[in-house]
């Protein structure tokens, strides 16, 4: 045994220690790697964990050591959870700054001086991208992508106006369980509600299998729930990474029965969020969503009722009004009506009266008129008949007279004419009668020479005797 | 005297007539002459007659009418 | 009398009318217008009476109508 | 009388217009006028008696409508 | 009286517009007019009673209906 | 009475139309106004029952809706 | 479970647009608001029971609304 040589295990671990030392130092790297088994002691400000690294093809790891955060790295460790939003806890992948620290008891370890919030930052938003790609373009009947909106089939399902039957995935112990179910029950308008619980736990490696598991159960119990809610957290800040994974976020897209989140979250929106019919902040929000959603049907309803009984009311007066209108206008006008013929009867009574009395009237003055006819004409006849007489009388006279005075003046023509041509003034006027034998001769053919005339003047009668006869040819007179 | 005024005016107009015509021979015309006096003679006693009996009826209508 | 004023009217018109013509010899002059004084009084008379007639039926008339 | 009015101041119009237009004779003037005053008091005896009868009516149509 | 008022009303025009066109003679005008002041009569009666008929309809309608 | 407001109202309508065309006679006047004065009695029975039972809602309707 | 909140949503829905188009006569108006009282009775009724409850309710609902 003696001839072994050998040193005692603290001098090999001094040397250890040693050549780590002499190649390291104090120097400090920026390491990519994956946290797991973290755990955090709040009363001193410290974290234990280890730093792992796994293969890219399997999920085993390939490198592992323990890691350490001090006072000084815790800080650092809440900015970076203030700055990202996402806890320090086991999955995430960080770029931190470490020193390597050797203890001869515990080992070796790497003790976190510093972590960088962005690196996670764009890790974990390279993931989500990732995830969101693969769900917009691979199932396009299920999910649709429309500017940034995710149009899901969940999301298509019409919520039933009435949410009632309601089943809760998350822990019954938890916060958001409580919060959810107090908020609910005691609601002000008093709606009931059946809650069925499907725990599950929400953060961690295997939650997102357990959570689809508590999907499938609820599709299966063959319930005919309203809604699934979806719940975690509550006041402290909790692990969401489950919650854009995308199996997780796929079942609930197109998951049956519309899906409502009530996942804590503050600064950022999971992709089951994304994918669900309703996201809200927090569970006492979801609860707070239910309430309103049936208090809005409910309103809605009252709105109706309302609007039946303001409109039938407003029926009733306008029909009230009507029937009051046709009653005055009946009234009215009946009466009207009845003046309207009291007034008529009163014109034709008037008429009658008036014209009766001016009928008389008119006939009085005609008669009247003809008496008075009567009284002037036969007067005036009569009168004419005496001067037609008198003219008459006139006539006779005048025409009387005048034809005695013109026989008179015929038979004067006739004394002158006869006194013209009696003897005597014949003889007066130197004219002579001739006699032969006492016989007045007025033709001389018969006178001879030697007879004895007498010859007849004026004043004297003269016997003769004829010397001579001679034709007379009218110059010798 | 039965002998009417138109007769004798007739006769008187024919002497009147034919004394114009100078038909009458100096040796009737005396005879005619003195028949035509006559006939006027008649004439104007009956004119005077008739206009005396026309002017007495006239003045007795005129008397009758007059004051009526 | 049965004679009526028109016909004795219408006599003495003639009358008057043959007297104006001198169609009425002077023997019957005399005659005609003794006839139409007759006629001129029978028509006066039947005229009077009527108008007395006529009188007497106004008077009538008018003692009745008057103090309507 | 069984006369009408209208008849009665028909007739007597028809002789007015005659006497008027002097195409009655005087022999039947007097009894023309007679007639017509005849008419006339028959025509005016029923106005009076219409109007008497019309006024009555009047005045018991007033006395039941005035007070209405 | 099974008379309506729209007859006697109608009636009692067709006399009024005779009367008033004059075209009523005197021999019927009394009877006309009796006529008339009996159908006045009988529509007066009848607007009466419609009258008084309707307005105890409507009081008691009023009656009815005011509370309300 | 089977009747509806619907027909009652109508006819109401009808009436009152009637009435203020005044194509109603007198004669049917009073019927015809007391025949409305039924409709609008039947007509405002049914509407203030039915007013009633609205009322009625709205009273449950404030009393189940106030405390809540 | 025949009554669903969409069959009572969807006929109170029904009812309101009647009575806002008017399409509802006076006649049945109560009736019709009856039924919207009653369908939003069971609703707010149904909103505050347990789903123990809710089966009762329809159950009720049920015997009471089939004869009708």
């Amino acid at each position: 045994m003696s001839e072994f040589h050998y040193i005692k295990l603290s001098e090999l671990i001094q040397k250890v220690e040693d050549t780590l030392r002499n190649t390291f130092g104090n120097e400090q790297y920026w390491i990519i790697a994956e946290i797991s088994g973290h755990k955090f002691y709040a009363n001193n400000d410290r974290h234990y964990f280890e730093f792992i690294e796994k293969s890219e093809t399997s999920n085993d790891p390939i490198t592992k050591i323990r890691g350490v955060s001090w006072v000084s790295g815790s800080q650092r460790i809440k900015l970076f959870e203030q700055e990202t939003g996402q806890l320090f806890t086991n999955g995430i992948q960080v770029l931190v700054k470490v020193k390597i620290e050797f203890h001869k008891v515990y080992g070796m370890q790497l003790v976190m001086q510093d972590i960088d919030p962005s690196f996670t930052l764009g890790n974990l938003e390279l993931q989500r991208r990732e995830t969101l790609h693969k769900l917009a373009t691979g199932f396009p009947d299920i999910i649709q992508k429309v500017g940034a909106e995710y149009f899901t089939r969940n999301k298509k399902i019409s919520i039933p106006p009435v949410i009632q039957k309601i089943a809760i995935i998350g822990s019954p112990n938890s916060e958001g369980y409580i919060d959810f179910t107090h908020t609910v029950s005691s609601n002000l308008f008093g709606y009931k509600f059946s809650i069925d619980i499907y725990q599950s736990t929400v953060q961690g490696g295997d939650a997102e299998f357990e959570l689809i598991n508590k999907l499938i159960a609820i599709h299966e119990s063959g319930k005919a729930y309203d809604c699934v809610v979806i719940i975690r957290g509550g006041g402290a800040k909790s692990d969401f990474l489950v919650f854009d994974k995308f199996k997780l976020s796929l079942a609930i897209a197109k998951f049956p029965i519309p899906v409502i989140t009530g996942i804590g979250h503050h600064n950022d929106v999971s992709i089951v969020d994304m994918m669900a019919h309703t996201s809200t902040k927090t569970p006492t929000k979801a609860a707070e969503f239910i309430i309103s959603h049936n208090r809005q049907f409910e309103e809605e309803l009252l709105i109706l009722q309302k609007a039946v009984v303001i409109k039938s009311q407003q029926m009733l007066s306008v029909q009230m009004q009507r029937i009051h209108l046709a009653n005055t206008t009946i009234v009215n006008q009946a009466r009207t009506y009845i003046n309207f013929h009291k007034d008529s009867l009163t014109g034709l009574h008037q008429i009658i009266t008036n014209n009766t009395k001016s009928i008389l009237y008119a006939l009085q003055t005609n008669l009247v008129h003809l008496l008075n006819q009567m009284l002037s004409q036969p007067k005036i006849t009569t009168a004419s008949r005496q001067n037609e007489l008198n003219n008459q009388i006139n006539n006779l006279k005048v025409f009387s007279q005048k034809f005695i005075i013109n026989q008179k003046g015929f038979v004067n023509h006739y004394i002158s004419l006869i006194n013209m041509m009696k003897p005597d003034n014949i003889l007066k006027k130197g004219f002579a009668i001739i006699a032969q034998n006492g016989k007045i001769i007025s033709d001389s053919e018969n006178i001879k020479k030697g007879d004895e005339l007498t010859i007849t003047m004026e004043k004297h009668i003269i016997s003769t005797t004829v010397n001579s006869k001679i034709e007379q040819d009218g110059t010798n007179i | 005297m039965e002998q009417t005024y138109e007769a004798a005016y007739a006769e008187l107009k024919q002497i009147a007539a034919e004394i114009e015509n100078e038909s009458v021979s100096v040796d009737v015309l005396a005879e005619k002459v003195k028949r035509a006096s006559e006939l006027i003679a008649f004439c104007q006693k009956k004119l005077r007659s008739t206009e005396q009996e026309v002017n007495n009826i006239i003045k007795q209508m005129e008397t009758k009418t007059t004051p009526s």
